[in-house]
């Protein structure tokens, strides 16, 4: 097997307003699993895209094998054999097409040549045996807009899967990935490393890095900073590489003194994933709702926001019965919902990240006849920009421009201004870096000194150990086992994640 | 670890949810098993075979028509032009016969190749310049409505007409072209129009390919589909259909009056959009919009024959339709 | 289907045999064009009189769509209606409908269509006398202008009214040299007197006092358009020549100040009255000619303003002589039934 | 090797880009200056403080039915049915008074009540049935022309019109309610519209909701904002915005023709369309809705001014809205 090497020079690309890559000097070759990290908006991204075909007008030089090739189409890029799962799931699925369908995909547009009569029964066949191979088990015919986040994105890599590649990004293909799914994944990566392909993995969790990969490129700010062999760095040094300094504990010192009872449920069922659920969260309390994707967190946390239909059950805040109708409702009542899907649910991507930071709270911003103060507005706005450290150009950029980090800081940053009682962090540190990451711990841990109640949904059971005082371990749409969070491990959480009892 | 995950144990799925899933799948279709009851009942001769070939020949320009903007709306695009692109064909093809003593062959493609050129138009403004669909192909119908009125000079143009010069027109309609129009051949074409495009839509890659731009741009272009061409190629074929819809309308009418076309606009637009739900598609399809126009053509012809006072009908029109959509789209409440 | 025999029916006496022993008449009215006060008023004649001389009569209008009128002729044809008055058919396909009608043994009275219908065996075809409407509003126009005048032409081309109306017009202006047309507009859309408004508006600005005499409007909606376009701007020295008449055109016309000074027209009531009575004596089996031209009146806006009561279109008639009322094909056996059948 | 790819060479992207935004805001207001600089070449008089005038009362009721569009526009929806809720409501107005001599008070409330019924079926079965909006308030264009027209029994309404009982109607329009129609009075009106909006939808909590919830559904519905309470207003006021149109309409003809309101539907929705990128906003908005509306007016008067044939007309209009569109959106090819 022929190793080929893959290299991009000093490629440069601007945006209106940023210039996003800098002379960015990037390689690999087949058969090796390269690492590229960096901090939320370092320009990993985007320099994937370029590669991939997906930006036109960057400058600079592609060569494979010391030859220069022209990548500017997509179709350039695929037919040099370079596949992407892209880091947004939405730009890449297409909700209104079958399952099978999508991961056909490329195989539909690039290998059927002159062939012009689509073989429904083949492609089903060929759909299932990706999946089979991938030990998913999708319905092939069930249309894609029906599956959950981490659905998708499984349907996404079978996708690049699909077809003979050479080279094959993976633009943080794990963030909405529970364990099992990622190890799963690894297999194949592995797998298809083995095979003389190419991988460049993109990730924020440590972890999987180290796990995983055999070189690391790290880049920062737009520009690269280091390349080297997993084998002779290590995590802190890493860190430091991205964020250009050293970083403290990850999580923050958690408090143990809680206040009363805020937030007590009783058997709630939402008729469908929900079942039978009781919990409770005292004042200044950080309680963790753990459990493997698809276990019901998301379905959990917008039942308690009123966004999802509850059947049956109560839930108490401060001992009065809350009458969960809309979010609406459970905003006024003293709730905060940070939602897992972003950019779909979490923040408002045609608007400002002013608008966005005060759309929950808009009435603090109103005079007389609602009418808006737009001066306290933006002086509010560009407080929390900077107490949050929101890398934006200025207050009035729209949050779509914003890398998904901040955009992550955004959705986060508006519920502090609307001053709740209760938070509910659904997968906040999805796809965000560890310095952010780390400023949101700090973040959550405060709302908790102030006396907040939190609840903290994850899949990542690193962090339910890390910033939670108790949790709650979800299996199957139901809160299977409470556990102090000091007294348990992970291993006992995946234990009882996984069914045990 | 060999764990299955959750999402793969199939939840036991609920029985309100799968009438509703019945509903939406079937919503359109009952409506129609529904109206045809209730006008047989009421009158016996609505389904005698003479008024089934009433019905078939009255939605047969709207359902070709509406199949051009089903193609449209497939690359979730909308094409708002047809009507007028209807109108200007018909009055192409009139005035060759008419004016120009021109052989039906001749006359016929004169009528498409304006067409076609309408389509090019519109589909560079939208891909080149991204105009939006709507407005574009809003400002093209101001165009092509005007175009066909300069043309016939706002008049109607028929067999024996008087030109501007005083002197009568003597060329003839060939008798041929006359069948066109006439049963069965417009129930023919019709049928034809349809099960192509559905083949088109469901078998060819093409098709596949203008699902999948319809569904994700953005995923389309990346993976590597010509997504211009194939809006173009929308484009022209919504125009191809639209002028085909107005050569059967010269057909069956022989003259070609001033905007003879625009009010199958609405019409054609209802039959696409009720068509979207039609055995639980989702998305606009070739067979759904026979389904949606023959809803409408039942609808038509029923209220007539029941003699609802004609300043009533719209509101039971409107009320089906209503109704029919409320039954679809209630699913997407649960 | 009929059988079903209504309260009022039995024998009548010294009908015709057809209508005698009070079987029931189905008459199904079809008009092409729709959504103005003409088609409104001619349905509602028909109706009337049908209903009078106790016939079921369905209306229909398509709307100005062509194929879903054709769509109801056909209908039609299925269902058990014994006569069809069919008006504004005004294409090819239209006498082909009605060959295949009267192919069926049903009569068949048109209104306005397709000057061969004509020539089809059986079948009557009437139509409001264009020529005169054009010559009587023309001739008052050339009259009070003493032959010298700058005019507006509103006319749109495209219908056989129209058509025929224009025909008379250019032979006015040939006939009167002093006569300048120096602008022209029209369109026949849903809201054509609000889109005449507007343009006639624009024309007025476009020629300050004096350039314009007159105008002369081809169709109602054009004439109210104008007048209002005309004092909003205060330029009450422009007299308005119309044609057709309608209850809102009265009011405008009585209007003070009003700048409509005279309109030609025919009763649309009257037309739908007599499109009935020419039907019930074909379908008795007698005598019908082939055409039938409406008479019609010229209305003088001072006539109007002389009525002490506001004047509409049923008290027309006391102002315009015999307005309104035709005894055209009226028999007496129709007389008869209409006796018989009131309530 | 250090071949440049061709793109490294262009030294001012930013020049050109430039140019494009500035055409992008400013395009429509400058075809809006191009146009009068050639017409009143053309003919001096088209500048003249009268024209002026005639060219805003000429769009003063397009401007109103259009600033309801926009504003149904705003929640992401779109209301089709605003043309028939103006013919209702016109109809509704002039019948009573002369059918049932009401005050002018009392006549205005009646059409407006009839709107917001409208309005709230609208939003019932959009925001609870979740049927889309097109399709919804086309089923209600239907349904409300039909009621329109059973109410007038297809007849103008006009004061002495007779009754189906052969007697007359008594009642007279109160000169009071024909101001409404005439200069400057139904100027103001619009003008108070279109800045009453503006400010509504700029400065206001309620008009920011609105946009958000354009922008993106789920994530308003999750911020807290009652997402179904804005929509419902969104379409309130949406038909109450129809009905002083209707209301002005009606003051202006002193009749009530049927479907009087429709044609303004074609006209209000590409002035609310062109509206969009005015200034740059790239949303709807009311102040650019105006600036639509005149753009067309613009065009209508000149034109008839300029003595292009009627037929000519749409040809004229049509491009230069293809025109206007072309030169908005052709910067976001860059
Ligand atoms: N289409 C675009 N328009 C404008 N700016 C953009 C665009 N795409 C990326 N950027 C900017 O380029 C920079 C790099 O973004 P990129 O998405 O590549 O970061 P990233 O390293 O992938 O971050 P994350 O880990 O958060 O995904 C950011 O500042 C972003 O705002
Ligand atoms: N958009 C959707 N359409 C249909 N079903 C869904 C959708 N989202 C979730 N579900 C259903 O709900 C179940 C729970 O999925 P969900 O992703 O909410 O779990 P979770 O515990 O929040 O996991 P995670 O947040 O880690 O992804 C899934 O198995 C799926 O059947
Ligand atoms: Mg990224
Ligand atoms: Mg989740």
């Amino acid at each position: 097997m022929a190793v080929k090497r893959l290299e991009m020079k000093s490629i440069t690309i601007d945006f209106p307003g940023v210039r996003a890559l800098n002379g960015v000097d990037f390689n690999t070759a087949t058969g090796s699993i390269q690492a590229l990290i960096g901090a939320n908006g370092a320009g990993k991204s985007t320099l994937m895209k370029v590669l991939s075909g997906a930006h036109d007008h960057y400058t600079g030089e592609i060569q494979l094998d010391g030859e220069s090739v022209e990548i500017r189409t997509p179709a350039d890029a695929q037919k040099l054999g370079i596949q992407t799962v892209y880091q947004e799931v939405d730009t890449a699925i297409i909700p209104s097409l079958t399952v099978a369908e999508n991961i056909m995909l490329n195989q539909t547009v690039q290998a059927m040549g002159q062939q012009h009569w689509m073989n429904w029964k083949q492609l089903f066949k060929k759909a299932e045996s990706i999946l089979s191979s991938m030990n998913l088990h999708i319905p092939v015919k069930k249309l894609a807009g029906e599956l959950t986040l981490a659905e998708k994105q499984l349907v996404l890599i079978a996708r690049a899967i699909s077809s003979e590649c050479s080279f094959l990004i993976l633009d943080e293909p794990t963030a909405p990935l529970s364990h099992t799914e990622t190890s799963e994944l690894f297999r194949i990566v592995r797998d298809l490393a083995k095979r003389n392909v190419g991988i460049i993995f993109i990730s924020h969790r440590m972890p999987e890095i180290f796990e995983l990969c055999d070189e690391l490129t790290v880049m920062r700010n737009g520009e690269l900073v280091v390349k080297r062999n997993i084998p002779e760095v290590d995590t802190h040094q890493v860190i430091e590489y991205m964020l250009g300094r050293k970083l403290e504990d990850q999580f923050p010192a958690k408090f143990s003194t809680f206040g009363e009872t805020l937030l007590e449920v009783e058997g709630l069922s939402d008729g469908d994933k929900v079942k039978n659920t009781s919990l409770h969260v005292k004042a200044g309390e950080i309680v963790g709702l753990a459990g493997l994707v698809g276990a019901g967190k998301t379905e959990l946390c917008k039942a308690l926001f009123g966004a999802g239909p509850t059947k049956s059950g109560t839930v108490k805040l401060k001992g009065k019965i809350l009458n969960l109708t809309s979010p609406h409702a459970a905003v006024k009542s003293g709730l905060a919902l940070v939602p897992e899907e972003r950019r779909k649910e979490g923040v408002l991507v045609a608007e400002s990240v002013t608008s966005n930071l005060t759309a929950v709270n808009l009435k603090k911003f109103t005079r007389f006849l609602s009418f808006i103060n737009q001066r306290a507005e933006k002086k509010t706005a560009q407080e929390y920009i900077k107490a949050l450290g929101i890398k934006t150009s200025s207050e009035m950029a729209k949050v779509e421009n914003l890398s998904g980090g901040n955009q992550q800081k955004v959705a986060i940053g508006r519920w502090l201004i609307a001053d709740a009682d209760v938070y509910i962090f659904d997968e906040p540190t999805k796809g965000v870096d560890v310095g952010a990451k780390r400023d949101i711990f700090e973040l959550i841990a405060q709302l908790a000194a102030q006396g907040k109640g939190v609840i903290y949904a994850s899949s990542e059971l690193s962090e339910i150990t890390g910033i939670t005082n108790r949790v709650y371990v979800l299996y199957d749409g139901e809160p299977v086992k409470e556990l102090e969070t000091a007294v348990t491990t992970e291993e006992e959480l995946l234990f009882y994640s996984t069914g045990g009892r | 670890m060999e764990a299955k995950l959750p999402l793969q144990q199939d939840p036991t799925p609920k029985k309100t949810f799968e009438l509703f899933q019945f509903l939406y799948k079937y919503g359109t279709i009952l409506t129609i098993f529904v109206l045809v009851a209730i006008f047989a009942a009421a009158n016996p001769s609505f389904i005698n075979g003479d008024n089934v070939i009433n019905i078939l020949r009255s939605i047969s320009i709207v359902t070709i028509i509406a199949i051009g903007i089903t193609i449209s709306l497939t690359v979730d695009g909308f094409d708002l032009s047809v009507g007028s692109v209807a109108s200007l064909s018909n009055a192409i093809v009139i005035s060759m016969f008419v004016w120009f003593s021109q052989n039906t062959l001749i006359a016929v493609l004169s009528a498409i190749a304006a067409a076609l050129i309408v389509g090019a138009l519109n589909s560079l403004m939208i891909v080149k310049l991204k105009i939006p669909d709507m407005l574009m192909t809003l400002a093209m119908m101001f165009i092509i409505q005007g175009t066909a009125l300069t043309y016939t000079k706002g008049a109607t143009v028929s067999e024996n007409m008087i030109l501007p010069d005083g002197s009568f027109s003597t060329g003839t309609i060939s008798t041929f072209f006359a069948k066109i129009g006439q049963v069965p051949w417009i129930i023919l074409i019709m049928a034809i129009a349809v099960i192509i495009v559905h083949i088109f839509l469901t078998y060819t890659k093409h098709g596949r390919y203008m699902y999948v731009i319809g569904g994700n741009k953005e995923a389309a272009r990346l993976s590597g589909i010509p997504v211009n061409r194939y809006k173009t190629a929308a484009y022209l074929l919504s125009a191809l259909f639209a002028a085909i819809g107005g050569v059967v309308l010269a057909s069956r009418v022989m003259t070609a009056e001033i905007n003879a076309g625009s009010p199958y606009l609405m019409d054609s637009v209802a039959a696409a959009f009720i068509g979207f739900s039609v055995l639980g598609a989702g998305k606009p399809n070739a067979f759904g919009t026979f389904v949606g126009a023959v809803l409408i053509g039942i609808l038509q012809n029923g209220l007539v024959m029941m003699s609802v006072p004609y300043y009533a009908m719209d509101i039971v029109k409107g009320t089906v339709l209503a109704f029919a959509l409320g039954i679809t789209y209630y699913k997407q409440k649960h | 289907g009929g059988g079903d025999t209504k309260t009022a029916s039995g024998p009548v006496e010294g009908v015709p045999e057809r209508f005698a022993k009070g079987e029931e008449v189905k008459i199904k009215v079809i008009r092409k064009i729709g959504g103005d006060d003409h088609t409104a008023q001619f349905l509602a004649g028909a109706k009337a009189e049908g209903e009078a001389l106790g016939f079921k009569v369905d209306v229909f209008t398509a709307n100005g769509d062509t194929a879903k009128f054709h769509d109801a002729i056909n209908q039609g044809l299925q269902q058990d209606y014994d006569g069809f008055i069919i008006s504004h058919g005004d294409d090819a396909a239209t006498v082909e409908d009605v060959k295949k009608l009267v192919d069926n043994g049903k009569s068949v009275v048109t209104f306005d269509s397709n000057p061969d219908l004509a020539q089809v065996e059986g079948v009557t075809l009437t139509s409001q006398d264009d020529e005169a409407l054009a010559t009587q509003a023309l001739e008052q126009l050339v009259k009070d202008q003493n032959g010298e005048a700058n005019i507006v032409y509103l006319w749109v081309d495209g219908f056989p009214p129209m058509v025929r109306r224009n025909k008379v017009y250019q032979e006015t202006l040939n006939a009167n040299p002093g006569i300048k047309e120096v602008e022209r507009f029209g369109v026949a859309a849903a809201d054509t007197s609000v889109q005449t408004q507007n343009a006639v508006s624009a024309m007025l600005n476009k020629h300050p006092k004096g350039e314009i005499d007159a105008i002369f409007a081809t169709w109602d909606a054009f004439a109210i358009g104008a007048a209002r376009a005309i004092k909003e701007a205060g330029r009450e020295e422009i007299k308005i020549y119309g044609i057709d008449v309608s209850n809102a055109d009265l009011q405008e016309i009585q209007g003070e100040g009003s700048p409509w000074k005279y309109t030609a027209a025919v009763d649309p009531k009257l037309i739908g009255e007599v499109n009935m009575r020419l039907l019930a004596k074909k379908l008795a089996g007698e005598e019908t000619p082939a055409t039938y031209d409406l008479e019609a009146s010229l209305i003088s806006q001072e006539k109007l303003q002389q009525s002490k009561n506001p004047v509409n279109m049923v008290n027309l008639a006391e102002i315009i002589e015999g307005w309104g009322k035709s005894d055209a094909f009226l028999e007496d056996w129709m007389e008869k039934l209409k006796e018989h059948y009131k309530k």
